[in-house]
Formats: C-alpha cells, structure tokens, sequence
C-alpha cells in the first residue's frame, strides 16, 4: 500500500464530495455573475469563512469524539474584546501579551468546559449552553457599552485582518493552518487517533485502555485555545469588538462541520471538512446574493440547503454501508 | 413534605418544587413588589411561551430527541396568524393557520428525523434557519400590528378581577393535558421506555417511530399556539421574534430534572423550574440586578441542575450506597423509591401512589 | 494637526452652551417637581451610541433632582423591553423614557404602565401607536434625515452612479422609514443615482461588515453606500479601510467612532443629531409630563435646558436638522459623544 | 509437560454468594489448542476474563511462560501475551481495518503515527493468515466472520503467545468455521497456545488437541482428543443424566395456533414453513447465525418479511407491526435480554407492566398503583426474588431478569409465546426454574416456540425439534428421535436429512 494510495483513500472519503459541490457553486454562481467568482469575491468569501472556520475546525475535533461545544460563539466575543481591552488599557504592551490573554481566555473557558464534562461526566450540551449564558452574561459586564475601535486594537491584529499573501487574505491562511493541523494532529497521532476511537465506539474505547476522561477533557481546552485563535481572528477581522460580538455564531459553527462531513454521532470527518464546510456555507449565501435572490428568501434558502445537506449526507451514507454489506455478501 | 411525597415527587423534582416555594417565600419577603397580583401577572405572561413550549419539548428530551427550532416554529407560526388576519379579517382563521403551521413545522422535523433516521440535533438546526428564513420571506421588512383588539386584549388583561392572565387558562388546560399524557397514559409509559431503551421499546411491541412522530408534531402544535400567545401579547406579527427562545427552553426542561440521556424527567419537575426560573428572573429584577446578571444566572442554574445530581451520586458511591444507574441516580423517574432514599432514609412503599394523582 | 475652523468652533460653543444653559437656565414657567423616579430604557444596554443617550438623560435628572435608572436589555428586541418596562411599573416610576426597538412590540406594555399614571416618552425611535406615549423626541423628520444622507452620497459621487443602502435589521422602523425617504428624494433630485439595494447588517458588527462585503461582490460598480446606522456606517468603514476600496460611504455614524475613518479619509463626510440631547430633552420632556405640566398636544410647547420645543402633530418633537462632520469639525465632536 | 505455556492451578473465585470459580485448573503448551468445554455457568468465561484482566482470583496461581501472572488488568495481561477473542468483537466501526488491529498503540516514527507502516504490517499479517480484506477498508458493514480474523490478527499483532477465542464460531457460516480452523491450526503452528471454546463437539473433536472440560466452576476432566469420544465429553460436561433437568409435563396437545408458510427475507432466511400448536413446545435448533433469531423477529413483526404469511389462530398477521402481533396473542422473550428485553433502570413494576398498559387504565387514569398490583401478583407467580417492586431491575439477578420479562409477556396472557434464548446465562438453578415454567404454561394450553443454543434444553424441553442451517429450515425432528448427534448433524453438515 503506497502513501499515495493512504492520501487518496482519505480524501475520497467525505470531503470530496463537499469540494464538488463547492466549485459546482462557484463555477454557476460565477457564469451569471462574473465578479462572484474574481479574486476579490472569492477572497470576500474566504475572509467570512475564516472565524467560523477555525472554530468549526477546533469543533470537530469535539464532534468526532462525540462531545459538542455550544460556548463557543461567546468566548470568541469574550476573547475579541478582553484583547482589545488590555491592548487599550496598557498602551505599547508587546503583542505577545495579547495574544497570550486571548489563548489563555480562551483556554480558561475549555478547561472549565472539560472538567464538567470529562470529569464529572456531564453532558456536553447542557455544560455548554450553560457556560453560552454565564460566559455572555459576564462577558456583557465586563463590556458595558464599550466599544472597542480601530485605533486600540494591536497593529498586528490589523494588518492581520487586512493583509493578503499571494491574494489570499492571513485570515484564511490562519483558519486553513489551524484546520490542517487538527487534521494532521488527529490524523497521526496516537491522541487524535484516539478521539476517533473514543466517538466511533465510547466502549469497546474504554475497553482497549484509552483513557477516555483525559482525552476529552484536553480536546476541550485544545479547543478552548483554538477559540481564543478564533477571537484574535475575530478582532483582527473588524478592528472592532463590543457586547455582541460573536453573539449566534455557534449555530453556524455546528452547520458548518455538519455539512463539512463530520458525523454528529461521532468517529467520522476531518477539520479541514470542516473548514471547507464553512467556505461552502458562506459561499452559498454570498451565491444568493450574487445570483440576485432577495435578502429576504436568502436565510431560507440556506436553512432548506442545510437540510438538504445533511440529508444528502446520510443517503451517501446509508448508501455505501449497504453496498459494503452488499460486496461482503458476494464474496461470501 | 408529606404532602409533597404523596405527588410522588422525585428528589430533584421535590428540589425544585421546593426552590420555587423558596423563591416565592423570600421573593415576598426580600421585596413588597414582588409578590403583589401585578408582578405575579407579568411573571406568568412572561414565561408563558417557554413554559407552552417546555410541555412537549419534555416528552421530546425523555425519549431522547430535540427540537432546536421551536423558536423560528413559534415566530413562523405568528407571522402566519398575521398574514392571515391580514388577508382574511377572521381571527379564527388566522389561529387555526397559525396552529397549522406549526404543527407542519413539527411534522416537516419528525418526518426528517423518523422516516430518514436523522439526528433530530442536526436536522432542527436546519429547520431552525429554514423556519426563521420563511419568517423574512412572508413579513419581509414590515411587521403586522393591525391585529383586532379583542384579541389583543385578551392578553392585556386579567382575567376578570384576578391578577391572572388568561394565558393561564393555556398553561393550566395544557399543562394538565400533557401532565395526564406523560403520567397518566399509556402513551406516557411508553415515552419514558423509548428513552431508556429503545430497542427494548420495539420489542414490547411500542411504535417507536410513531410516537417519536407525534412527539414532534406536539412539539410543533404548541409552538404554533406559543406563537399566538406572543403575537397578541405583544400586538405584533415580526420575523425577528422570540430569538432564542429554543435554549431557554431546554435549559429549563433539563433544569426541570429532565436527563439529556433520555428516559427521566416529570411534569411536575419542569412546570416548577420555568416558574423558578421566571420568579428568580423578576427577582433579581427588582432588586436592582441588571439584564447582564439575569443571563449569567440562568446559566449558573442551568449548570447547577446537572452538576447536584452528579455530585450526589459521586458522594454516595462514596459512601458506599450502591448507585442503580451511572448517570443521576436521585433524578429518575423511573427510579423513584431510590428517589425517596435520597431524603428518606426509610423503607421506600409506604403505600403511596405513582403518577401524582 | 486639524485647523478648527470657526464653524466647528461656533458649534462646539453652542453645544456647550446648550450643556451649561441646562445648569443655570431658570424655568419659565412652573418646574417640574424635584424627587421623580424616571425608568431610561434603551434598545440595549452595552452600546455605545446609547451610553451617550443616557449620559444626557442623567444629565437631566441631576438638573431636575430626580432618581433616573438606565436599565434594559442585552439584546434589542421589544419584548425584551417589556420586561423592564414592568420593572419600572412594579416599582413606582414616575415615568419612562425608552427608545422603541420595536415600533409595536412594546405598545401592550406601555398601555399597562400608562393605566398605573406613568408618563412615556419615546426618545430617539417611536413607537406606532401614538397614543400610548405623551410625546416622541426624535432627531428630525423621516423626510429630512433620508433626504440629506441622499445629498450627501450625491456630493461625493458626482450625483451619479448605483448607491446602496446598509441598514440595521430589516424591522427597524426609523430606518425603514428614512430609507423610504431617500427612496422619494433620489427620484425627486437625482435621476442619474440608481439605488442597487437594502442590506441588512441588523446592527450587528459582524453581519454589517459581511453585508458590506456582500453589495461589493454583487455591484462591483457600486458609488457610494449610505449607512443610516451607527453600527453599520462603522463596519463599512472598517471594510472600506481593510480593502482599500474606492466606494463612498456615508450614513449616521457616532463621531468619536468615526473620527479615524474621518482624518485618515476613509470617509469624507456623515452626520448624526446628538444623542445626548435626545437623552437629555427626552428626559426633561418626560418629567414635566410626569409633573402635570405637559401632554400631547399639537403646538404645545416645553423647554428643556432653556430651549423651547414645539409638539408637531401627534407630539413629535424634532431637535432639528441631522448635522454634517468633516474633516474639519470632528476632531472637537468626537471628544464629545 | 515439555513447552509448558500457561498453568491455571486451584483457581477460586467468588461473586456475592456464587462461587463462579471453584477448584479450576487449565494447562496449555505452546503449539496446542486446547478445547475448553462445559455448560453455560460452568465458568469458563468467568476463566477467560480472569486470564483477560477483567478479575483476579480469589485463591489460586496462574503461571505464563514460566512466570507468574499478573491479573487485574487488561493491558497488562495483553502485554504478557494473552490475546483474547470473543464471540461478539468488538471494533471500531468508522476506523480503518489496520487501525482496528493498532488502536491505542499504533506504530510511531518519530511521534508520527506511520499509516505506511501500519497497513503494511496489518497487509503482511492479513497474508500470513490468508485473509482477502482490505486494510484500508472501515470496518461497518464486516461480516461477523471477518470481525473475528481482525481480531485474530490484532492478537497476532501483540505477538501474543496464548490466544483464547471465546466460541468464535458460533456466529460462522461453514464456510467460515473451516477458515476459522485454518487460521487457528497456523496459529498452533508458530508455536502459539490456542484455547478454543465452543458448544460445538464436533468442530472441537475435529481442531483441537485436547479437552478440559469444566462444571460448576471447577475444572472436571482433561484428555487428548484422540482418546475419547463425544459422548464421554457430554457426560463430563453435564455430570448427570440430561432428562433429570427438565421438567417436561405431559399437555394436550391442541389446535394449531402459529402456522408459518413460506417465510422469506432476502438474504436472511428463505421459504420457513412449519406450525406450532396448543400444549407443545417446538424447539428452533441451528447454530447462532442461522436465521432463528430473525424468523422470530419477522413472526412477532420487528423485522419485515419479504414474502409468506404468518397466522396466529388463524388470522394473518400484519406484516412489521409488533402490536398487531402482540393483540393477536403473540409474546417474544428476545435473544438480549438487557438490549431488547428490559428497560433497565426501570422499576420492576413498569417493567412488567409495560405490555399491558391498554388494561389498567381506570377512569382514564392510569395509575402506579394497578401497574404494581399486577407487577406484584406476576412476580409471585414466578417465585421473582427482589426487595422492592419499583426497584430498578438492573440491581436484579440475571435469572431474576429473565422471570421479569417472561412475566411481563405472560402478563399479556398470550396465546403463543415465542422465547428466544430463554436460559443464557443463567444460573442452573433458576435455569430449571424457567423450564418448569414453560412446561406448565404448556400444559396451561399455550403454543411456545423456543429458540435455543443449548443443546440439551432443545432435546430436554422440547416435543418436536427444527432445524434450521443458513436461513433455511433443513429438519424437523421428533422428540423421540431427536438426539445430540441428530440435531447437530443437521445443524452443520449440509446434504443431511432428517
């Protein structure tokens, strides 16, 4: 069995499909509206993709492992404006700072989500649209009616959010870095290999000696320290945080991974299916737009996509274990 | 507590029963507002339409589904009732369309989820953005308000010379209505069996896809009737309503003692904790909290009713007692003698009845 | 670094004369009573342009003597409101000064607090119903705020070319009502500007920027973007600076939020009224309600910081004209709100 | 012995009250296979978890490759060379084949989990063993067959010297009990100890080097295979004579109550006929992995049948509808009693009660108190041993659980009681306990149909045996003649008649 062969089997699996009908999108979309597909929308795309990607990346990790994490959309706001708080409040401070309170707000958030969760065996949901509330609720105290602007946020954090690297803009770049290196980190290491395990079969898991609390409870504050990424990458995108930011996106978050390929039930898909699935998600609703669909149809016509998505997800599914059992059967 | 033992009451439901009695007891006491007929009416009026939702969306979680879009359900039904009023000048008309939609919104999720095997989690995320896009579709920019007064007034005032709105004659029929389907009926038992084992259900001969399909028409039903009480209690039809409206409910179904597992929960559990939740929101209110503190609370609350149970359970394996279920122990249903261990250390069956009647 | 021009300095005088007139100025007639309990409820707490609001609002409390708390909710949402709007009941307020997030949502509540003798002003956005609130203090009329921010895309563009307009949410009434509003004044003055469309950033910061991004991509051609949101103008700005457009942008944006975009030329010029005068004449207007001495009457007068205003049919109170910054008064503005 | 591998000696070990190990002994030589035989209860899984890390021993010595072993843990069993296998695997289903046989320690080059190396490793081990899978390939939708050599080969890939397969066979097809065998025989042949258990003597005369044969948690007789014949291995097994066990009561028998006429589920079973009447008990015999388990599910209405009918009392039944079944007088006591037969942390009552919930409404109410009563007067007609009616039955003994769901079927009074694997693990006691009760409720004028592995329950309970081998129905045997050899020559061999 060659590498070559290992990498195209992995990629056959679930994303390629979603790729499909990403360019199927891009290619339409762009023949009745060609400034869609030019380099500047699709960099607009890629640019709206990117939070939501990064987080749906450090979220299917979760996912895969059969846990879901709903807090996100508040902590990332929470991150956004506690950096640009402390970059405003302390004048010249490195940037290294910065990021340091982000990744460590971040991180306080995961931890607390996996102790709950991994080892007082809560469920996930609850813990996490508990912590939704209470990490918001906090969060819009701290804030107040403060705003933060362009001129306090860190310079690099805004030449971040503006800057392109051979027309693709940082922001993406981050997303698509932090999409392959869960992708990579669950793919070839025993850790990742074992939250695979841990969401494909929680028993049979236990049973073979993985230590199924400890795992959980780091992917949680691994995740925890992707959505303070994720809030960096949100400040530097606006220049801008107040009491709302982030407010809802943690829907989107689980839509994305969702159509991005990555089983709710567990043991199945990758981050950068996830990361794709968001670019779709995004790209669908900029498709309306460009395609001259009202503002006002363009929400239900991507929550009647989404349906269809997961859906069409599990046909394909449902589909090839039959034809597997199918194949068995013959040469039986 | 004898009282409260004879309504066969769980540990965690006799909790919160007793938090609400708490609540109430020192909202009196901390504030002259609190307990006077006006504050009461708000308080009821204002969870009114999580509480019409919680009924179904609690059988729901016991047999192990979720309905996420019950909010974009309940504001699709209103901008029907609008729409329709608009059209037709019949409020009656309008109520049926509104109710209809709904309960379609129910049937569009339960179909996806029980004839495609979906995860109902995954599909009703779906759905949540569908409903809540057909919203914009139907109102576009311009809410209704032109809604005929008789109705409106309806939920302006009380009922005759009580302080009760008559939203409370909805809760009451429909809180009694699934009190008696959950506790009372066969389709109750067989609710709390497809939550704890499925396949078990399929093989004591339960329809298991059926009742699942119901259970999400149900829920559906009265997110449509949520949707008329919100459309006259705030005289207006408008696409952006009750915006997320779909996680307090569950917060206060799971808060209610309902298990996210499935297969535990009671009726009784969940009235008291919307009506906690509502009373501590007044509360807090009026003792000069702020909408920040409102929300950190209902998360705290949320958090702590998952959190008490499982540290209860933790410190009785401790102590030895052998815990008959993994999860919470002292919130089962179906565990209820082992319920009545928790606060009464004596022999459990002393005669008392099951179901609360 | 900016020279302040005569002008700016003419209307910062005026400003603060406006501020310092609410200290000294004596009341010409009867005064509203000392002591009142007076409810600010905002769309939302935690935004900026309602901070400023409020700043004015307890600026007259404190002239007035009376207790005034700014409370509200998270999100802006009618029956959010409610729920404050019964808190002022159950507590005895004297009166309520809010700014409608929905034009009917909150209409049931403010009947119930009227019944207990609590007088309502809206202040900064009315509600549909005038009759369930004494008088509405809004910054000017519909026509007027829609028909300059046109006049003022139209100076920038060359009076010609697509403009599209970024909005809040799709149900906020003052601005659906000022976007009808410039709908009339771009084909009564400006046949050769073509309106490409209504976004809605539903002012939320993340949404606004997207949906700036959005008409980018859809009208690659676009002139000019009028934003009649705080929230909105801001994102597009920010955008607009990121990617190094040429599109013009205007709207009503908060001056110490725009004054950036404003000097390093990001944006040539927008406008906005004052929201702490809103507050604050919103909040006089409401204590000499809830002393006896006003009700809704066409052509009924109050003063407020020693300035008359004069109730426009169904008690519309307008502060005047939305003003323009530039360049060269910004600077001074935005030290203020 | 020369190459002595594994020594159990005086093996003791107690749950609560039972004594599951008591005095057992087992020895293995490298390059042997052992067949370990005896009822179910006798002890051997209780034998096979304690050399697999689950338990320890109460008393006694357990000796690997020279050295003592240590117990109590199952990575460290693994890691002294112990690879167990059990009858029901145990996989990943989304992960690779390869990453089956590596999870939880895949080969790492420099922190890296090496994908190459792994599928080749697990390609190589594959050929070793002459199995056609695909290493790449996610291990849903494997045959059962194919599931036991991933994990035969995970056992492979810990270089385990001492491989246990826990009745590896009872899911196979002929077919693949011979490829089983092949790999096995290879095993012993790189000088591994294979201990092979089955219920099956044939295939353990056929394979094995040896016997050890258990009872009642002690270890009764070990003998080369070439030695003695079936029979005698029977007799150890059992210990007494068979027909004392059950309590087989005359009844009368009556009209038909079920008639099945051509049956089919494509791929499942095909063209099953037969009828079952008032007063008789009719065995279903086979192997697991027959179709048995699914012809009851397709007559009760879980499963869909494709083609056929089912007549309960003369009317047809709806096809698929578990409630049609059941208001026609049909009863199933299913195979998993914890999966499909309990709601586990139920109450005792609800549990019982749950079939006939339609009946014990009163004035629209239905109440605790009249699921209770019936619960109550049905656990006493089953001599049911609990503390509490409304305990949850999961703190029940296994035989205790097993009275509750034949109550609670017996609570619907049915006409036809259908019991799939009525006494699997259970203990021997209450074992006669629920054979009495079948008989009874037989003499009572009930049609039972029972499903059964246990050989001498079939030849013990029932008055006519079928026979059914790869979905088909292939015998039917009459009590009299139906014999050990009788029942599995038609259960295994193909082209056998009755």
């Amino acid at each position: 069995m060659t590498g070559r062969n290992v990498a195209s089997t992995a990629l056959k699996a679930r994303e390629f499909p979603i790729l499909v009908a990403l360019a199927a999108v891009v290619v339409t979309t762009g023949l009745v509206n060609p400034t869609f597909a030019s380099s500047e929308g699709i960099s607009a795309i890629l640019i709206e993709s990117s939070v939501i990607g990064l987080l749906a990346a450090s979220q299917s990790m979760l996912i895969i492992m059969r846990q879901i994490d709903l807090s996100v959309g508040s902590t990332t706001g929470l991150v956004a404006f506690l950096v640009g708080q402390n970059a405003a409040a302390n004048i010249g401070v490195p940037f290294a700072v910065s990021v340091g309170v982000g990744l460590a707000v971040g991180l306080v958030v995961g931890v607390v989500n996996g102790f709950l969760i991994a080892y007082l065996g809560l469920p996930s949901l609850v813990v996490t649209i508990a912590m939704l509330y209470v990490v918001r609720g906090v969060f819009s105290h701290l804030a107040g009616g403060e705003t933060i602007t362009a001129e306090q946020v860190p310079a690099p954090l805004v030449e971040l959010g503006s800057g392109s690297i051979f027309g693709v803009p940082y922001l993406f770049v981050c997303a698509l870095i932090g999409a392959i290196s869960v992708t990579l980190l669950l793919r070839y290491s025993r850790w990742g290999r074992d939250l695979y395990a841990i969401g494909s079969n929680p028993e049979a898991a236990l049973r073979v000696g993985i230590p199924v609390a400890r795992r959980t409870f780091v992917a949680f504050a691994l995740s925890g320290i992707f959505t303070g990424v994720a809030g960096l990458l949100l400040l530097g995108r606006f220049s801008f945080a107040d009491a709302t930011s982030g407010l809802g996106i943690e829907l989107y978050v689980i839509a994305a991974c969702v159509i991005g390929g990555v089983a709710i039930a567990g043991g199945v898909g990758t981050a950068v299916g996830a990361l794709i699935g968001a670019v779709l998600l995004q790209t669908i609703t900029f498709a309306l737009g460009a395609l001259g669909v009202s503002q006002f149809w363009q929400q239900a016509v991507a929550g009647a996509l989404l349906v269809l998505a997961i859906t069409f997800d599990r046909v394909v599914a449902v589909r090839s274990a039959r034809r597997v059992v199918r194949r068995v059967e013959v040469l039986a | 507590m004898m009282a409260l033992q004879r309504l066969r009451l769980t540990a965690w439901d006799r909790g919160i029963v007793l938090l609400l009695i708490l609540t109430l007891l020192f909202g009196g006491m901390s504030s002259e507002l609190f307990l006077t007929g006006d504050n009461l009416n708000f308080v009821i009026s204002d969870v009114s339409e999580v509480l019409l939702i919680a009924f179904p969306m609690a059988l729901l979680i016991i047999v192990r589904d979720i309905d996420l879009s019950v909010a974009s359900s309940l504001t699709l039904a209103s901008a029907v009732i609008g729409i329709t009023y608009e059209a037709t000048l019949s409020m009656p008309i309008a109520v049926v369309a509104g109710l209809a939609t709904g309960s379609l919104c129910g049937l569009v999720n339960g179909l996806l989820v029980t004839k495609l095997g979906l995860s109902s989690l995954a599909v009703t995320i779906g759905t949540l953005a569908l409903y809540r896009g057909l919203c914009f579709v139907l109102l576009g920019d311009m809410p209704i308000s032109s809604l005929p007064m008789e109705w409106t007034d309806l939920a302006f005032y009380p009922i005759g010379s009580t302080f009760l709105p008559w939203s409370v004659v909805l809760l009451a029929l429909f809180g009694a209505l699934f009190w008696y389907l959950l506790h009372g009926t066969r389709f109750g038992r067989w609710c709390y069996a497809i939550g704890q084992g499925e396949e078990a259900a399929a093989y004591s001969g339960i329809p298991v896809d059926r009742v699942r399909l119901l259970l999400f028409v149900m829920t559906g039903f009265m997110a449509g009737l949520a949707g008329l009480v919100y459309t006259l209690r705030f005289a207006s039809a408008s696409p952006d309503g009750a915006m997320g409206y779909e996680l307090i409910v569950i917060a206060a179904v799971l808060f209610g003692g309902v298990a996210i597992a499935g297969g535990i929960g009671t009726m009784w559990g969940v009235i008291a904790a919307v009506l906690v939740w509502g009373a501590s929101r007044s509360l807090l209110q009026l003792a000069g909290f702020d909408a920040n503190a409102l929300v950190i609370v209902s998360g705290l609350l949320l958090l702590v009713s998952v959190a008490i149970p499982q540290l209860i359970s933790r410190l009785r394996e401790q102590l030895g007692h052998r815990s008959p279920r993994g999860g919470n122990p002292t919130r089962g249903e179906a565990s209820l003698p082992s319920g009545n261990e928790v606060v009464h250390p004596s022999p459990a069956g002393a005669g008392h009845d099951q179901g609360s009647n | 670094m900016v020279k302040t021009s005569l002008a700016t300095k003419a209307v910062a005088v005026t400003l603060g004369v406006l501020v310092i007139a609410g200290l000294t100025a004596m009341p010409a007639q009867a005064a509203p009573k000392s002591g009142l309990k007076i409810a600010i409820i905002p769309k939302a707490i935690n935004n900026g342009y309602f901070t400023a609001w409020n700043k004015g609002a307890q600026k007259a409390c404190k002239e007035i003597s009376a207790t005034c708390k700014y409370m509200g909710p998270t999100t802006a949402t009618g029956p959010a409101q409610v729920a404050f709007i019964n808190q002022a009941i159950q507590q005895g307020y004297n009166a309520i000064v809010i700014s409608a997030a929905d034009q009917n949502a909150i209409t049931p509540a403010l009947k119930k607090a009227i019944a207990r003798k609590i007088c309502i002003v809206t202040s900064d956005a009315d509600i549909t119903d005038t009759k369930s609130r004494t008088v509405a203090v809004l910054p000017a009329s519909s026509e007027r705020i829609g028909a300059a921010e046109v006049d003022w895309i139209a100076a920038q563009i060359g009076n010609k070319g697509k403009v599209a307009v970024l909005s809040a949410a799709a149900t906020a009434a003052n601005q659906n009502a000022w976007i009808e509003a410039m709908k009339r004044q771009l084909a009564a003055k400006y046949p050769n500007i073509t309106l490409a469309g209504v976004y809605y950033g539903d002012d939320d910061a993340t949404k606004s920027a997207q949906q700036y991004n959005q008409i980018l991509t859809e009208h690659p051609d676009i002139a000019g973007i009028i934003s009649p949101t705080t929230v909105g103008i801001r994102a597009a700005a920010q955008e607009k600076k990121s990617k190094g457009s040429k599109v013009a942008i205007t709207g009503l944006g908060l001056p110490s939020e725009m004054a950036p975009y404003v000097l390093d030329g990001t944006v040539k010029e927008f406008g906005l009224w004052n929201p702490i005068d809103l507050g604050y004449v919103g909040t006089m207007a409401a204590a000499e309600c809830a002393s006896g001495n006003l009700k809704q009457a066409t052509g009924a007068k109050f003063t407020a910081g020693g300035k008359s205003y004069t109730q426009g049919a169904n008690g519309v109170v307008y502060l005047g004209d939305p003003y323009k910054f530039d360049s060269s008064n910004i600077v001074a503005f935005s030290k203020i709100y | 012995m020369a190459g002595n591998l594994l020594s159990v000696e005086g093996a003791y070990k107690r749950f609560g009250g039972v004594h599951a190990l008591a005095g057992a002994s087992l020895e293995v030589s490298a390059g042997e296979i052992v067949g370990l035989l005896g009822e179910n209860g006798a002890g051997k899984s209780t034998l096979v978890k304690t050399l697999a890390g689950l338990h320890s021993l109460d008393a006694g010595t357990i000796t690997l490759q020279g050295r003592p072993f240590s117990q109590g843990n199952p990575r460290s069993a693994r890691e002294q060379g112990i690879a167990v296998i059990y009858q029901e695997p145990s996989l990943f289903p989304d992960l690779s084949l390869a990453e089956n046989v590596f999870v939880g320690r895949q080969p790492t080059t420099g922190g890296r989990v090496d994908w190459r190396g792994m599928v080749s490793q697990t390609q190589g081990l594959f050929d070793g063993l002459g199995i056609d899978l695909n290493p790449l390939r996610p291990a849903r939708g494997l045959s059962i067959a194919d599931q036991q050599m991933v994990e035969i080969v995970k056992a492979l890939s810990i270089d385990a010297s001492l491989i246990i397969m826990d009745e590896p066979s009872a899911a196979l097809s002929a077919a693949e009990v011979a490829q089983l065998m092949t790999v096995a025989r290879r095993l012993k042949d790189q000088g591994r100890g294979v201990v092979y258990i089955s219920h099956r003597l044939d295939e353990v005369t056929e394979l094995c080097d040896s016997v050890t044969v258990m009872r009642d948690g002690a270890t009764v007789a070990t003998a080369a295979v070439a030695q003695i014949d079936t029979t005698q291995i029977v007799r150890w097994m059992v210990g007494r004579e068979i027909t004392e066990m059950f309590p087989k009561f005359d009844a009368e028998v009556g009209d038909v109550v079920l008639s099945v006429k051509g049956l089919t589920r494509a791929g499942v079973f095909h063209d099953i006929s037969f009828d079952v009447r008032r007063g008789e008990i009719v065995a279903l015999a086979g192997l697991v992995g027959a179709g048995r388990s699914e012809v009851v599910r397709a007559i009760f209405g879980i499963d869909h049948h494709d083609s056929g009918t089912v007549s309960v009392s003369g009317s047809v039944l709806r096809n698929g509808s578990p409630s049609a079944a059941m208001s026609a007088g049909v009863a199933l006591v299913p195979e998993d009693r914890r999966l499909q037969g309990l709601f586990m942390p139920a109450a005792i009552s609800r549990n019982i009660a749950m079939t006939v919930l339609a009946r014990l409404r009163s004035r629209l109410l239905l109440r605790g108190i009249s699921e209770r009563r019936v619960a109550t007067d049905w656990a006493g007609r089953l001599q049911l041993k609990y503390a509490n009616i409304e305990d949850p039955v999961e703190r029940l003994s296994g035989g205790n659980q097993q009275k509750v769901v034949l109550a609670k079927w017996l609570a619907t009074d049915p006409a036809l009681l259908i019991v799939d694997e009525p006494t699997r693990g259970i203990d021997v006691g209450t074992k006669a306990e629920v054979h009495r009760l079948l008989s009874e409720q037989a003499v009572r004028g009930l049609a039972v149909l029972m499903v059964s592995s246990d050989l001498p329950e079939v030849l013990g309970m029932a008055d006519r045996v079928l026979v059914m081998r790869e979905g088909r129905l292939v015998a039917e045997i009459a009590r009299a003649d139906a014999t050990q050899e009788s029942v599995m020559t038609a259960a295994t061999i193909s082209g056998a008649l009755a």
